[in-house]
């Protein structure tokens, strides 16, 4: 049992999906119990997982390894650390939410639906749990599928375009990773004469490959999570997939599919290629990158007069604070880019779950078509007016913590990036704000709202875990700081080797002298 | 030697001439006739090179066999509208000049490759005479080495049986049962 | 003055051409058809002349081999063209453009 | 040489599998004519066929017995061998048969052409192709290409009364004589370096000869034209379309998978033997040649509205991926041709097999509309074609990927980055059109008067399997990889 | 040490009462018969529910509570060595180690609460003040919808407010320092039908995060140049890495700076100051506790708890003192004009809070809280005094519509009166002592031209305070008709002559030392504050020598002087006589009026550069600001922000996606003529294969 949890885990969904296929397509309701019933099972079954995991270690834990294709050196080889263990709670929540919160407003082709959500969960949790690189691309591609029939089936007016230009950025985007993998793959056939897609293998690599080749590499995966994060040029597919996509989508979209591209950053590019993500010329262009998302996210968000679009908008921006914290490449800009990573997962799909709720009764997400909201939905002015604060990065929520965390980093790597950084924090006030006032506060100007009800128990329900999230990790991160912290280190020793040992060597006499950090890091002081 | 020569180019000048012949005349029939003597200059030039089996087979399997099916065809075919028709395509001068310029290309290459070809004692062909002396060379060969793709041949006749067959067949209420 | 088998070579090379023209400017199927088989019997001049100059019979065999080919495609390519006259009651190249795009 | 008229059990051994295929093939003409036409249960020659192809899997797998425990071995004075890459092929060649002699049954009997000498033809066809794989002679290749082409010009016009098949046939075989009488010049000049029709023969003289030689490079212009052709390889491709549009359906998939793969034996044989010598000539003219293949093939798919033509040009993309194997020429380049080759056979006969079944009251139904709204009147079968696209597409864990994946891996491997790069962003082209399908029938509504699907056990059957094996071979390729690499060890040498 | 260990609960009282007002304030105040929140219409003349006045008791209560709490603790705080105690609850923020200029530090904050001397002083105002106005707004607000919203925003206020001063980090300041932001936010907005309000809540909001900008940035700078955040490892750490006063533009300087920022952004600095008279959009007693006595200071709050910083950074210093004193002098020239009575409190604020940084920017940091500490008293008290007359005379605002109020509500007139007194630096009031420290200070640390400028200021704001004093209460009667003026219930009333009698006395802990005997007589805030503030910066201040008693006493009289002829002056203009026409514009000339009565159109220049101001002040526009304006009102963004974003978006739509497109449409465009070969003519398909001879036999002849 124990040694088989994470693949519990992430056959759960598909379990699920299987046995909604096999149901009767007419029997809704029964489809949505068994559907909820698999996703919070998928819940339940990751309570193991959080007794078993050992945040102190910063090693891969909970590690199953077997061969799957010798013939191509590929395994099945799955384990987590810090990072993954943080992603894989996020997406049981979220997707357990986003499949409850679908109740109502899907209402045709409800097994498909839940079917391609179950698939798309096991997708994705097995995307944050491989450590195979070949069945890392496996899940990697193949989670879009399900993604893009969801947006494609369910989705708004221009569906169809968002859907395939959603699958075609993303796989185009993976084809050059596929090279780059291929790439290493075979160099580390050519150095240690035998075929291996485990990531310390690959690891192995980079020692025998030199800076070009190392940077080249990098940007090859690169790409591929920069479209996913989304990254500020490769950004524009995912305006049109959240807009056009049903709530629950957008929820997912928001909440984890982004967070893939950090989590491969963090996983697989940076480890693999250090040079390469080291190489000047990357930082200050990817750092440059997410600056100019940050602001140029913000400031487009504050011209949109779509609901749904403004909050994609605002995912870049803050998605763009993200990798500049990766890319700062301290502790404190790396666990702050996952942590933030975390927080856009529990504050965004709040925005997009509030826009659901008014949308499925007045089909609108115009922002114009609504105002005075608070008039007649006080529940509901008061949980958006939450998530609104914790995106905009209020102290005592989530955001911010992530950013503050961010900006130490990036401070710490370059006082410019900060001063940029904090920008957004700016700019995100002023779109935020200014979409409550137009969309909650004044009187209502539209009589079609009128007839709004305030939120019912369900979508309450589907709020609350996300809020108190918010809550939490604004009052009391010090667990995810935990989690993050081990991973973290190991990535920095690695990109920067010596980096704890140095600056602690650089301290001035007044530095009091350090304990050892972590099994990787020279003690400090001397 | 001399008299191989002047026959080399007399037929080579007949095949030659006759197959242009055959690919510019009007009419189908004598297309074929055409095409007809430019067989017999190709089997003139198998004797000239001492492969008189081939030579008779030449004449009999081409002339004998597949000039008669075409000549079949081309009863069936009607001709009168047909002469009144225009000959070449729409495509026929940049096709000329495309096959002037491959030909030049083909042309360069054989050229640059003269020699290339030519064996130890080539050009003197196999002694006149020897008739009896080839086709049993030719038997042995061919049922020897060549034994499979000499039963094979038999299916791709078959194979050709068949199609002809099939196609030229017209559709009856038998074959819809 | 030697005939050598580059002469050979040579006509073969011109007669295959002939073939082609044939192939690319006629419309009528028929000489289509006879284009093809000239274009064989410029291999079959290769093959031996090549057998003459190598002093072995093998490339007569193969030029027989070639002269069966050439018989089983005029079969069959007159018996499709006769279904074909049947269906569309014409024989020329350019009348059939059905299937394009 | 050795004497007349001696013809050993070993050579029949090595024959068998041809000589098996012929037995039956003609075994179905006479019961056709004598038993069967008078039944009028046409599907006994499907079930003698596919007898046939049972006896032949015996065959080969005795053949794979032996290869494996003795490595190859020859027959009839060495002009047929069997050694690990003909086997393969065989086993392609079977399973291609097979899965065409499924589909057709209701095909032809919804085409009112349901006739014994199809299936033979069909057979008549395989045989030809297993010696095309197996031969190691120049007369021996050319008489077996013959003898394929002309039952695939038969089989493309098979329904006689419809003007688009005998078009097809027509000019399927037009161009065929053409490419084929440049192929059999080349032979010729072939037999003229090297005085033997052997190709080990062969290959020792042109690599006896200076470097560039030109009679040897009139000798590969020539056959590897012919060859281009028969792959469909731009711009040698424009019969593909037209000839895969206008055939019976089974035959377009028996087409596309078996003679490409044939001829693509041929070309491997060919290239690697023959002109192995002249690798650094050929190699960079067959890049050039697999990017403008891949190029246009992909370009030409996108805006394609009928499915057979989109396969088609689909199919003229692959070629070029395949084609790229060759062209790196290591060990994974091989490996991919083999997997690519393994994977496709599934892949797109599931896809034709689909296309062919969609019928709108009694009419094939072969436009892309056509498939509008599939997801409400079969879903299983919409999974189905979904599965199919996203292995044509490449999308992992199907079948379809792993050929890409050897590919990719030979580019790399040889430094062709430029062109790794390229097949890799095709990929992303090629998605979006395989997608037009999947939009098709899962994304758009199907109009009042739908396209149904009309097929037998034989189509169920040869469905199903098709998706079982694109997702097998996805999910657990190890010994699809193993029986491919086998393949390609042997022609290497 | 009871209240000492428990300085953490404090804060939670209201918390706690705020979290109530959540939860249960809607159901309370159900019972009250109203519509939707915020429709005055339908809330007007019917009393309190039973509910309401649950909440009237329980909301002032808990700050009741905490205020005791504050007492005692501060009472026992004299015990604690060196006046300072901390209660660390957990850690909070618990960043991962980073290289600092001090070794690798782990980035982390606690929730941990410090109350030091100068903490002490802060919650004292706050809680005190607090409790005053939350008793107050239980009659203000009697008859308004929301009254749950008002009160749980106002309890939530406080807790933050507390958290702000009781945190013993800088991390944890900033929780408190965003959490008020936020709940002046909703409070400014708590008319949110009203656009006026609304607006100004975001304009508050958001100009303030452009202060909280150069806050965050300034704390990630001390972080890395000291590798904490702790107020108290502050100095040692200083110590530690032996920096110097810095004479150029160093880390500790740019830290200086950047808190500053922050500063001027909470307590309406230039050029931040804007958004703080627009948030009179909020009801008054909001603007009494928030936008006068409590928030606003936060800023002067930070520089003094920054004290040690700035200490070192001269610069730095001089920067504050100068903004401090220019915003003084330039917020009390408005003041003069303005016709709203909130208006004019709020520049005077503004105004008021020049001179707290201007004493900080001197040195004096101690003076500064001195300032804050007395204005919170007479501030608040004009404040809830104007509330009270706008209350009388029905939701008037505007002094040009009041007069000879001063017998019709007696109670708020002396009460308001005192008020004036103080701020206008009559000696024995409050304002006197702490507005001639600062000038004294200003002086002898040889800023001539500041005092200069200070002197000037206090001279203005006697004038004005008086010039809204007489207008409202003397001349002429020219309250609109049908409104009965009426004196304000009890709950109200008593506060003001709670917090007159504190503006009367709060001073006299502040006295100069010139006073020699009842200056030792009486407890020294000075000295109280001396262990957590630097008392003298090192910069060329009258650090050392003292200068003569008799100067001292000059000035004082100079000032003193100065104020009484300003009260003449106002007194001259607007005293007795009827009230017509522009007399400020008489007095001061047209153009220049029309500039400060359009605020030197600071409003509409940043308007028109970044966001469309809130509440325009009336009085002439010119017609350039109208037209970026009004266009601007469009979409309600400013020219900068709207032509920034129209071109990203553009780019997003026509560079980015577009290329993509452009890609996607180039295939397909592509597609066609590639397909055009396929012309269905057999002969075509032979000609090309034959030209692709050609190109392979071309490939081996030409290469």
């Amino acid at each position: 049992m124990s040694e088989h949890i994470l693949s519990i885990i992430w056959l759960t969904p598909l379990v699920g999906m299987l046995a909604v296929m096999c149901l009767p397509k007419e029997s809704k309701d029964l489809i949505r119990y068994v559907a909820n019933g698999f996703a919070v099972l998928g819940l339940l079954v990751t309570i193991p997982m959080m007794r078993a995991f050992d945040s102190a270690n910063g090693d891969f834990q909970l590690v199953e390894r077997y061969d799957w294709i010798p013939a191509l050196g590929a395994q099945y080889y799955l384990g987590i650390d810090g990072f993954g263990f943080l992603m894989i709670l996020l997406t049981v929540v979220v997707g357990w939410l986003s499949i409850l919160c679908s109740w109502s407003s899907i209402q045709d082709r409800v097994k498909e639906y839940y079917a391609f959500f179950l698939f798309l969960q096991a997708g994705m949790l097995g995307v944050f749990m491989v450590l195979d690189v070949f069945l890392f691309y496996v899940f990697w591609e193949i989670m879009l599928v399900p993604m893009y029939f969801i947006i494609g089936i369910w989705g708004g007016g221009k569906r169809l375009y968002a859907a395939i230009k959603f699958f075609l950025y993303t796989l185009a985007g993976s084809v050059l990773m596929l090279l780059a993998m291929l790439t290493v793959y075979f160099r580390h056939f050519e150095q240690f004469g035998f075929y291996s897609f485990a990531l310390e293998d690959l690891m192995r690599v980079a020692a025998y490959t030199g800076p070009d080749m190392q940077f080249w590499l990098f940007w090859g995966f690169f790409v591929a999570f920069a479209v996913k994060v989304p990254m500020f040029p490769f950004h524009t597919w995912l305006p049109d997939a959240h807009t056009e996509a049903p709530t629950a989508g957008s929820v997912i979209l928001a909440g984890i599919l982004l967070k893939m591209g950090l989590y491969g950053l963090v996983r697989f590019a940076m480890p693999m290629f250090p040079k390469g993500a080291t190489d000047d010329l990357t930082v200050q262009l990817v750092a440059g990158l997410s600056i100019v998302g940050i602001v140029y996210g913000a400031l487009v968000s504050l011209m949109q007069k779509d609901w749904k679009r403004l909050v994609a908008y605002s995912s870049v921006s803050h998605l763009g604070f993200c990798t500049l914290g990766l890319i700062a490449l301290n502790p404190n800009g790396i666990a702050g880019g996952m942590l933030q990573g975390l927080n856009h997962g529990l504050s965004t799909p709040l925005l997009f779950l509030a826009v659901g709720i008014v949308y499925d009764q007045r089909h609108t997400r115009e922002i114009a078509d609504y105002g005075g909201l608070a008039n007649r939905m006080p529940v509901y002015t008061v949980l958006f007016a939450i998530a609104l604060f914790a995106s905009m990065g209020m102290p005592g929520l989530n955001g911010f913590i992530g950013e503050f965390t961010i900006l130490r980093g990036a401070f710490e790597a370059s006082p410019v990036w900060a001063g940029f950084g904090v920008l957004g924090i700016v700019l995100g006030a002023a779109y935020l704000l200014w979409l409550f006032q137009r969309v909650m506060l004044g009187p209502v100007t539209n009589p079609k709202n009128e007839a709004l009800r305030d939120m019912n128990l369900r979508e309450i329900v589907v709020m609350a875990p996300l809020i108190a999230g918010c809550f939490w990790i604004g009052l009391y991160p010090k667990p995810c700081f935990e989690i993050l912290e081990a991973p973290t280190n190991k990535l920095v020793e690695r990109l920067d080797p010596g980096y704890f040992s140095r600056n602690a060597a650089a301290a001035s006499p007044g530095g009091e002298p350090l304990a050892p950090l972590l099994a990787g890091g020279a003690p400090a002081g001397e | 030697m001399l008299i191989d020569t002047a026959f080399f180019y007399a037929l080579a000048a007949l095949v030659l001439g006759s197959a242009v012949m055959t690919i510019t005349r009007r009419n189908v029939v004598y297309s074929a006739v055409w095409l007809i003597s430019t067989l017999l200059g190709v089997a003139g030039l198998f004797l000239l090179l001492g492969a008189e089996f081939l030579a008779g087979v030449q004449v009999i399997v081409y002339i004998g066999g597949i000039m008669v099916l075409f000549l079949f065809v081309i009863m069936l075919v009607p001709l009168q509208e047909e002469s009144a028709q225009r000959r070449f395509s729409n495509q026929k001068w940049p096709a000329l000049v495309c096959a002037g310029a491959v030909s030049a290309m083909l042309a360069l290459i054989v050229v640059r490759g003269i020699g290339a070809l030519d064996h130890p004692g080539s050009g003197d062909p196999l002694g006149p005479g020897s008739l009896s002396e080839n086709s049993e060379k030719v038997g042995l060969v061919l049922f020897s080495e060549y034994l499979l793709p000499f039963e094979l041949a038999s299916i791709l006749l078959l194979v050709a049986i068949i199609g002809a067959i099939v196609m030229s067949k017209a559709r009856n209420r038998e074959t819809e049962s | 003055m030697e005939v050598t088998t580059t002469h050979y070579v040579v006509l073969s090379t011109l007669l295959l051409l002939v073939g082609v023209t044939g192939i690319l400017t006629r419309r009528n199927i028929l000489v289509l058809l006879m284009s093809v088989e000239l274009i064989l019997n410029a291999v079959n001049i290769n093959l031996a002349a090549f057998s003459a100059s190598q002093q072995q019979v093998h490339g007569q065999v193969f030029s027989i081999f070639v002269i069966t080919v050439a018989a089983a495609e005029a079969a069959v390519g007159l018996g499709i063209l006769i279904a074909l006259f049947r269906n569309k009651h014409t024989v020329h190249a350019d009348e059939i453009d059905l299937l394009r795009w | 040489m050795m004497d007349a008229l001696t013809f050993t059990l070993d050579d029949l051994h090595v024959l068998k599998p041809a000589v098996v295929l012929c037995l039956f093939g003609c075994g179905i003409l006479l019961t056709d004519a004598f038993l069967v036409r008078r039944t009028g249960r046409r599907w006994l020659n499907a079930v003698t066929a596919l007898a046939g192809e049972a006896v032949v899997a015996v065959v080969v797998w005795q053949h794979l017995g032996d290869v494996r425990s003795s490595g190859a071995f020859a027959g009839l004075g060495g002009s047929v061998v069997i050694d690990g890459f003909g086997v393969f092929f065989n086993i392609v060649f079977a399973l291609s048969a097979v899965l065409a002699v499924a589909m057709s049954v209701r095909y032809m009997e919804a085409e009112g052409e349901h006739r014994g000498e199809y299936y033979a033809l069909l057979l008549f066809a395989q045989a030809g192709m297993s010696l095309m794989a197996t031969g190691r002679d120049l007369v021996v290749l050319f008489v077996s290409l013959e003898t394929m082409a002309l039952s695939f010009y038969v089989l493309v016009g098979f329904l006689r009364s419809s003007k688009k098949s005998n078009e097809a046939a027509l000019k399927y075989l037009i161009l065929g004589a053409f490419s084929s009488g440049l192929l059999v010049y080349g032979f010729s000049i072939l037999y003229g370096i090297a005085g033997s029709t052997n190709l080990e023969a062969i290959g020792k003289a042109v690599a006896a000869r200076p470097e560039g030689d030109w009679a040897a490079v009139l000798a590969l212009v020539t056959t590897s034209v012919g060859l281009f052709f028969k792959i469909s390889a731009v711009p040698f491709h424009m019969w593909a379309p037209d000839v895969y549009e206008g055939a019976p359906t089974p035959t377009t998939a028996y087409v596309s998978v078996a003679s490409k793969a044939a001829s693509f034996a041929l070309m491997i044989r060919l290239f690697l033997s023959a002109y192995g010598s002249e690798s650094a000539a050929w190699m960079p003219l067959l890049g050039m040649i697999a990017l403008v293949t891949m190029t246009v093939g992909n370009l030409a798919a996108v805006t394609q509205s009928n499915l057979k033509r989109l396969l088609a040009y689909s199919s003229v993309a692959h070629a070029g991926y395949i084609l790229l194997g060759l062209v790196a020429a290591n060990e994974s380049g091989l490996r991919g041709i083999a997997v690519y080759i393994l994977a496709y056979v599934f892949m797109n006969f599931g896809a034709f097999a689909l296309v062919g079944a969609l019928r709108r009251d009694g009419e094939a139904a072969e436009e892309l509309d056509d498939l509008n709204g599939l997801f409400a009147r079969a879903p299983g079968y919409t999974i189905l074609m979904a599965v199919f696209m996203l292995s044509l597409a490449g999308i992992p864990p199907m079948a379809g990927f792993y050929g890409k994946w050897y590919i990719f891996l030979a580019l790399l491997r040889e430094g062709y980055y430029l062109l790794a790069v390229f097949a890799a962003l095709y990929v992303a082209v090629a998605a979006y059109y395989y997608f037009r399908v999947i939009r098709a029938c899962w994304l758009t509504d199907g109009s009042e008067k739908p396209a149904l699907l009309d097929m037998n056990l034989g189509t169920r059957a040869a469905l199903v399997g098709c998706g079982a094996f694109t997702v097998l071979i996805g999910l657990m390729p190890q010994g699809f990889l193993d029986l491919a690499g086998e393949s390609v060890l042997t022609a290497l040498r | 040490m009871f209240f000492l260990e428990s300085i953490w609960l404090i804060p939670m009282f209201p918390l706690l009462g705020a979290a109530l007002m959540l939860l249960l304030g809607r159901r309370l105040d159900a019972q009250h018969p109203q519509g939707p929140p915020g429709d005055d219409a339908r809330e007007a003349h019917c009393g309190p529910s039973r509910g309401r006045s649950v909440i009237g008791v329980l909301c002032p209560g808990m700050v009741l509570v905490s205020f005791l709490f504050s007492v005692g603790a501060i009472w026992q705080l004299q015990g604690a060595p060196g006046h300072s105690y901390e209660v660390v609850k957990w850690t909070w923020l618990a960043g991962l180690e980073s290289g600092t200029a001090a070794g690798v530090k782990a980035f982390t904050a606690e929730w941990g609460f410090l109350l030091d001397s100068l903490s002490s002083v802060m919650i004292l105002v706050i809680t005190g003040i607090g409790f005053l106005i939350h008793v107050y707004s239980v009659g203000y607000m009697a008859h308004d919808g929301g009254y749950y919203r008002f009160f749980g925003f106002l309890n939530l206020f406080l807790f933050f407010m507390l958290l702000l001063v009781l945190g013993n980090n800088y991390a944890l300041l900033f929780v408190g320092w965003e959490g008020v932001g936020f709940c002046s936010y909703g409070l400014i907005g708590f008319y949110f039908r009203k656009q006026s309000a609304s607006n100004a809540a975001n304009k508050a909001f958001i100009v303030n995060r452009v202060g909280d900008a150069g806050f965050v940035l300034g704390m990630l700078l001390t972080f890395t140049t000291l590798g904490t955040l702790k107020f108290t490892e502050i100095g040692p750490a200083l110590a530690a890495a032996g920096f110097e006063a810095e004479h150029a533009w160093g880390p500790l300087s740019l830290m200086g700076l950047l808190f500053f920022v922050g500063a001027m952004g909470k307590s309406a600095q230039l050029p931040l100051h804007v958004w703080l008279p627009d948030a009179m959009e909020g009801p008054t007693p909001v603007s009494a506790l928030i936008h006068a006595a409590t928030m606003v200071t936060a800023g002067v709050y930070l520089v003094a708890r920054s004290s040690a910083i700035y200490a070192l950074a001269p610069k730095a210093m001089l920067l504050v003192a100068v903004v401090g004193a220019l915003t003084a002098i330039f917020a009390a020239t408005i003041g003069l004009v303005q016709y709203d009575i909130k208006k004019v409190l709020a520049y005077s604020t503004v105004s008021q809070l020049g001179y707290m940084f201007l004493a900080c920017g001197v040195g004096a940091f101690w003076v500064g809280i001195f300032h804050l500490y007395t204005h919170a008293f007479f501030k608040a008290l004009l404040f809830l005094g104007s509330g009270s007359v706008i209350h009388a005379v029905g939701g008037e605002q505007d002094m040009r519509r009041m007069g000879a109020l001063k017998d019709r509500i007696p109670v708020t007139y002396r009460t308001m009166l005192v008020g004036a007194l103080a701020i206008a630096g009559i000696p024995g009031l409050a304002g006197f002592f702490s507005k001639d420290e600062i000038l004294w200070k200003a002086w002898s640390s040889h800023h001539t031209a500041l005092y200069a400028l200070g002197l000037i200021t206090a001279m203005m704001t006697a004038f004005y305070m008086f010039r809204l004093i007489y207008m409202t209460f003397h001349g002429n009667d020219r309250v609109a008709s049908g409104v009965q003026v009426h004196e304000s219930p009890r709950s109200m009333t008593i506060p003001l002559v709670v917090l007159a009698a504190g503006s009367a006395l709060a001073g006299w802990i502040g006295t100069p030392p010139v006073f020699g005997p009842l200056h030792d007589a009486l407890p020294s805030l000075e000295h109280w504050l001396s262990t957590s503030v630097v008392a003298e910066a090192a910069h060329g201040g009258a650090a050392g020598e003292h200068p003569s008693a008799v100067l001292e006493w000059g000035l004082m009289a100079l000032s003193v002087g100065l104020a009484l002829a300003a009260i003449w002056a106002a007194a001259r203009r607007f005293r007795g006589r009827k009230y017509e026409g522009e007399p400020m514009a008489a007095l001061l000339g047209r153009p220049l009026h029309g500039i400060l009565v359009n605020k030197y159109f600071l409003d509409e220049i940043y308007g028109a550069l970044f966001v469309r101001g809130a509440a325009k002040g009336g009085g002439l526009r010119l017609a350039l600001f109208d037209r970026t304006v009004i266009d601007g009102a469009v979409d309600r963004v400013g020219l900068l922000t709207r032509v920034s974003s129209r071109l990203a978006m553009f780019f997003d739509k026509w560079v980015v996606d577009g290329l993509v497109n452009v890609v996607g449409f180039g295939v397909k465009l592509v597609s066609y003529p590639v397909r055009m070969f396929q012309t269905g003519l057999v002969q075509n398909y032979a000609l090309l294969f034959l030209v692709g001879v050609g190109i392979v036999a071309g490939y081996y002849l030409f290469s």
